[in-house]
């Protein structure tokens, strides 16, 4: 059996409440002071890709074969590949063009997925403006490149995976070398050797 | 500070030695006079009523600044979010900011709209609300004008705000602004009944409708500590209450604001209006805060009168600007705590529950007066409690039966099996 | 399939004229359905709603299919007359299946907790024959799902007490979701309802003799 | 005759049955209608004797857009349809694939299913009691402590999915990824938290008067109506109908925990409103044995593909309880890598069926809060 105003009185109670707890409990203020205070943003967070190259060279160290999988995959199609040629014209695996229309990207981390190569990955940022509405938001190759270093720093445990794998497939790929060329001398003497 | 002394300037030409209390108790009305002195004789008659209106604006226009910025810190703080703390030394100076946006937004009319009652919809609005500060006594002798229908005059004056409204909300030719004008009228005939009627009691009481003389009523203390304020008899305290929710209704706050209900009628009557016409509605409408605040500490919480005799050293002015905080702090804390009425609830509370009480509460003062005579030990104690259970239980009885009547309670819910 | 084979039986049990016909679903999920007449629907839909034994009851889903014309081949031996001689040779024959337009009703009963049961229903073909009777009689919650079908497919619910598009503007030409839709270049100068508002109003106001 | 484009005048001068008849076109512009959405309402004083609504102004065509990408290419797409709930959107869309091409998934990713759509369900009950408290004109005071909450479970979502909203996370057979290191524990900490915001939204306003005046009596939607006109989810059971499909259907391992179903009785906006409050309840319940019964191993069934994913020719529906009511996704697969044909079935769009029904005889101000009380996302009701 309550009184009638009862509610009324316990709402003024919990609201004066939350005026003075939100002085003194630090569960009552979720606000940050933006452009002085900035979350942290966790491991996973994701926003726009960005290509992934190994060593110095942003160019030529790019992990990208230009295999137009992500392309393909992307479901608003923002990813716009053309493969490079050498001088007889025959494909190579390297991209010549790579852009990324952000304005369209929907951030979904598909092309990620799909991607064999581990060559595209997201991006993190806590903001992201651009003053050019339309030329500003197509990111081209150079735009989108930066190396291991700066993946291996936003998303320390996946990079540490990928890594790994990356560096056990070339060891694979290596060896099969080594052995494809052992096997194609004659008289190889070595025990156990291209096994 | 010379604690000594302070030279002053006690009218055109006086010069006295004067302690600190006394020239700020005294200073604004010496400033008067001393300025006033200046003129020839011709225009004294005119600057000693065009002074005090002067202050009376400047002071409640930069209190509209500075409440707006309250306002907005302590719903945030409510919310659990800062408020504005970006202009100025905490956010403080957040109303310039606003007013320089206000004023250089662009005037929108729309084109059907009835252009002269349209722009004077605003000027109708905030004009009266100024004029009814004038008859409230902000300190000893601190009044602009003390008429002997003090009292009449503030109602009077006010219920010129529902024309406005209703100009406003016409002129716009905008469904909504038709809407919030119909609601805003049908809201303030009813409101200033119950408005009316419980400061009636404390007129009956005080014996006289001049707000000078009802704070004068108001001084003294019982046993030298508790004062002698309407609001600290049983019928005080529940016309304050009365008076309150009638305020607020009378002011359009939460949660009366339907007028306004901008969640339903976009913004009623204040819909097509933008740029500087709006900002003077705001302002009519804080006025208008400030007005009934301003009567309600003037009617019931004994004015500008100190709360304990130690604390009369402190200038009168202060304490009513200090009341006169709670009375908007307590608004503020409505208006983040409470849901908006819906028009017939709206209606409904008006007529069948405040105005009965209201009634009531005549009654309870005149019963109040009648058991003062009686001089037993604890006489005192018997007829308090007595006269607040005469108005405490119907008022708990009767909102039970009104709520109860229309099936409206809290439930028990069952689970599916 | 069983289940949905013992509700079919006990349907044309009780309405001898409908006609119902089983769809096998070839996929995993095992939601196979039943075929109505079109004329039959809104009884068979009753009867399910009513049946004490069914109480299909609530009728969480309405779509539309859109089964385009389609072009079989079929291989015929034929003789023919080559060089003098008669000999039997292989010739495909192309046939033209017309396509239509298909509702599919997903049935669930609140009461019993059971379903889904599916219910399809066919027009005539993809031009004229496009009417199927409406459900919304039966179950209110078809009201704002044929509308859709309606405006999406251009499915003509007939006895819908307000068959209106409902996502497309008035007005519009077409049918989105048809297979054969084919998306106009620019969005931005479709005709909309607004200019023809704006050009009344103007000639009101001129008429007063206001700006 | 009432004229569209016409004024007050015009409507009073025609005379009529309409004379004295005001019709007023809420939104697409309006502060409460959840986004675009418009009503036609024809008021009688601020009583409303008419109420049409309006949709597609936020018409995209999600269903073309899915039959034109893959099955992979349309997870994405499902978090923007009600993008306050986009994990439950991925789930009954993930359920409706596996339905179609029989897929399995972990044990472990059915747990961070169901602990994601529960903290899915507590974020949008917490917010739409707060749309609604605002729509009763509460100054937003209930909304910032939902919002309060909210921030908390989102910053969850980031932590795990990447992104606060739109989280694509389901994935065909399982979960993109697994849950980071100390994830359980922080999830355990706000579900702990929640209790303590639920008593403090009961406090402030569960036995308000000024709530139950507003709210009590209001938008009555009938227990058979309900049932007819296809209601769900809390809208359904507050006109007394106990049907949750976590309950019925028992998709996912949500026969393993013991929660209840609260019905209502009355099927106002009240019993709408405290039916969220105690389902929220009940999810707390769920989210904790769920965050206690998790199991190690794999998140995702590793033989599914993701690229050139082909179920079999086939069709498939499949549901779930989201937070707005059943939502479901109808798919007919010709054996290609895109469906043939793709359905959402929006909850949001279907409860509005009876709106009008709801809100007629009732004051213009409690349309706002009977719309606020079914609590739709227009995302999803115009697709």
């Amino acid at each position: 059996m309550s009184v009638e105003g009862a509610g009324l009185i316990r709402g003024f109670i919990e609201t004066g409440r939350n005026l003075v707890g939100s002085y003194v409990d630090p569960r009552r203020w979720v606000t940050v002071q933006y452009p002085e205070e900035r979350r942290a943003t966790p491991e996973n967070s994701r926003v726009y890709p960005f290509l992934v190259y190994d060593g110095a060279d942003p160019e030529e160290g790019l992990r990208c074969v230009s295999c137009k999988i992500c392309e393909k995959e992307c479901p608003p199609q923002c990813i716009y590949i053309v493969p490079a040629q050498d001088e007889r014209g025959r494909p190579r695996k390297h991209p010549a063009i790579f852009d990324i229309d952000i304005s369209v990207c929907m951030s979904c981390q598909i092309c990620v997925e799909v991607c064999p190569f581990d060559s595209i990955k997201m991006d993190q940022a806590y903001a992201w403006d651009r003053e050019d509405r339309f030329g500003g938001l197509l990111l081209h190759k150079a735009d989108l490149a930066r190396p291991n270093r700066y993946y291996r720093e936003l998303h320390p445990a996946e990079a540490r995976v990928v890594d790994e794998h990356l560096a056990r497939e070339r060891e694979l790929r290596e060896s099969g070398v080594r052995a494809a060329v052992r096997a194609s001398l004659p008289g190889s003497g070595e025990p156990g050797g291209g096994t | 500070m010379n604690m000594e002394g302070i030279l002053a300037l006690t009218g055109w030409g006086g010069l006295r030695w004067v302690g600190p209390v006394e020239l700020f108790e005294r200073g604004p009305v010496w400033l008067r006079d001393w300025a006033v002195g200046w003129l020839p004789e011709g225009a004294k008659v005119w600057a000693e009523g065009l002074i005090p209106a002067v202050a009376v604006l400047a002071v409640f226009g930069l209190l509209f600044g500075l409440a707006t910025v309250a306002e907005r810190k302590l719903l945030g703080r409510i919310q659990n979010r800062p408020g504005p703390n970006r202009v100025g030394p905490y956010g403080w100076l957040q109303f310039a900011a606003d007013g320089v946006k206000m004023l250089t937004k662009e005037d929108v009319v729309p084109r059907s709209a009835d252009r002269v009652l349209h722009f004077l919809a605003p000027i109708v609005m905030l004009a009266p609300v100024a004029l009814s500060l004038a008859v409230i006594p902000y300190g000893r002798d601190l009044v602009a004008a003390d008429p002997r229908c003090g009292l009449l005059f503030f109602f009077a004056v006010g219920s010129a705000a529902e024309v406005a409204a209703f100009m406003a909300g016409w002129s716009s030719r905008n469904k909504y602004s038709l809407l919030g004008a119909m609601r805003a009228i049908a809201q303030m005939i009813s409101y200033e009944l119950p408005l009316v009627l419980s400061a009636l009691t404390v007129v009956m009481m005080a014996g006289s409708l001049s707000l000078v003389e009802i704070v004068e009523a108001q001084s003294g203390y019982w046993w030298g500590v508790i004062p002698r304020w309407h609001v600290m008899t049983p019928w005080g305290l529940a016309g304050l209450l009365l008076f309150m929710a009638a305020a607020a209704a009378a002011s359009n706050r939460a949660p009366f604001d339907l007028p306004e209900g901008e969640s339903e009628i976009i913004g009623g009557f204040m819909t097509e209006y933008s740029g500087f016409k709006y900002a003077i509605f705001f302002m009519g409408e804080y006025f208008g805060m400030f007005a009934v605040s301003g009567l309600a500490v003037t009617l019931f919480l004994g004015g500008w009168q100190a709360p304990l005799a130690v604390l009369e050293a402190a200038p009168s002015y202060g304490w009513f600007f200090l009341k006169l905080g709670v009375m908007i702090a307590w608004f503020i804390w409505v208006r983040g705590t409470l849901p908006r009425l819906r028009v017939d609830h709206l209606l409904n509370f008006g007529w069948k529950y405040l105005l009965p009480l209201g009634a009531l509460n005549l009654l309870v003062a005149m019963v109040w007066r009648g058991l003062g005579g009686w001089a037993f030990p604890g006489a005192g104690a018997v007829r308090w409690l007595a006269c607040l259970a005469m108005i405490g239980l119907p008022a708990i009885l009767w909102g039970r039966l009104l709520m109860r009547s229309r099936g409206w309670g809290p439930r028990v819910y069952r689970y599916a099996s | 399939m069983e289940r949905l084979a013992s509700i079919q039986a006990r349907i044309e049990a009780a309405l001898p004229e409908a006609k119902l016909a089983l769809a096998a679903n070839p996929g995993a999920s095992g939601q196979h359905s039943l075929v109505v007449e079109a004329a039959h629907l809104e009884a068979v839909a009753r009867r399910l709603r009513d049946d004490p034994e069914l109480q299909f009851d609530y009728l969480s889903n309405v779509t539309g299919v859109d089964w385009l014309d389609r072009v079989e081949t079929d291989k015929v031996r034929v003789k023919r007359e080559y060089q003098g001689e008669e000999i039997e040779v292989e010739e495909s024959v192309e046939r033209r299946v017309p396509g239509y337009l298909e509702v599919v009703y997903h049935l669930y009963s609140v009461a019993r907790g059971t379903g889904p049961l599916v219910l399809r229903v066919r027009t005539g073909n993809r031009t004229d024959r496009v009417d199927v009777p409406s459900l919304a009689n039966v179950f209110r919650g078809a009201e704002l799902q044929e509308r859709e079908v309606y405006d999406l497919f251009g499915v003509v619910f007939t006895g819908h007490p307000d068959l209106r598009r409902l996502l497309m503007w008035e007005g519009f030409s077409g049918h989105p979701m048809r297979k054969d839709y084919v998306e106009p270049d620019d969005y931005e100068y479709e005709p909309t309802p607004h200019g023809e508002v704006a050009a009344k109003a103007s000639r009101r106001y001129a008429k007063r003799g206001q700006p | 005759m009432i004229d569209r484009g016409g004024s007050r005048r015009d409507e009073c001068e025609a005379g009529g049955e309409d004379a004295g008849r005001l019709e007023v076109s809420m939104g697409p512009q309006h502060p409460s209608t959840h986004g675009v959405f418009r009503m036609d309402v024809v008021l009688e004083g601020e009583t409303v004797v008419r109420l049409k609504p309006v949709f597609g102004y936020l018409h995209r065509n999600h269903e073309k857009i899915a039959e034109q990408t893959t099955y992979l290419g349309s997870m994405p797409y499902t978090d923007r349809l009600d993008y306050f709930c986009s994990l439950t959107s991925n789930w009954a869309y993930a359920l409706a694939v596996e339905k179609l091409a029989g897929l399995a998934v972990p044990e472990r990713a059915e747990y961070l299913r169901v602990i994601t759509a529960e903290l899915t369900r507590l974020q949008n009950h917490a917010c739409q009691m707060g749309f609604m408290l605002q729509d009763l004109g509460a100054m937003g005071t209930p909304m910032m402590y939902a919002f309060r909450e909210r921030e908390k479970i989102l910053d969850l979502f980031e932590s795990l999915t990447g992104s606060r909203m739109m989280c694509n996370y389901m994935r065909f057979g399982g979960c993109r990824a697994d849950a980071p290191a100390g994830w359980i524990e922080a999830a355990r900490g706000v579900v702990g938290d929640f209790p303590r915001f639920l008593d403090e939204y009961e406090a402030l306003l569960a036995t308000n008067e000024i709530v139950m005046a507003r709210t009590q009596g209001v938008g009555v939607l009938p227990r058979d109506l309900a049932i007819n006109a296809s209601a769900s989810g809390p809208v359904l059971r507050a006109s007394g109908v106990g049907y949750d499909i976590r309950k019925t259907d028992r998709y996912g391992v949500y026969d393993r925990f013991d929660f209840r179903v609260p019905v209502g009785d009355h099927g106002d906006c009240y019993d709408r409103f405290m039916l969220r409050l105690l389902e929220m309840r009940e999810s707390v319940k769920i989210l904790e044995a769920a965050l206690e019964q998790i199991p190690a191993g794999p998140v995702i069934d590793g033989k599914v593909k993701l690229r050139n994913f082909k179920p079999r020719a086939g069709e498939a529906y499949g549901r779930i309880e989201g937070p707005k009511g059943e939502i479901g996704f109808y798919l007919i697969s010709d054996g290609s890598a895109s469906p043939y044909r793709y359905r959402v079935r929006p909850p949001s769009l279907i409860n509005l069926t009876a709106l009008e029904e709801m809100c007629l005889g009732q004051k213009v101000a409690d349309v706002v809060v009977i719309l606020g009380s079914i609590d739709i996302v227009l995302g999803e009701v115009d697709r």
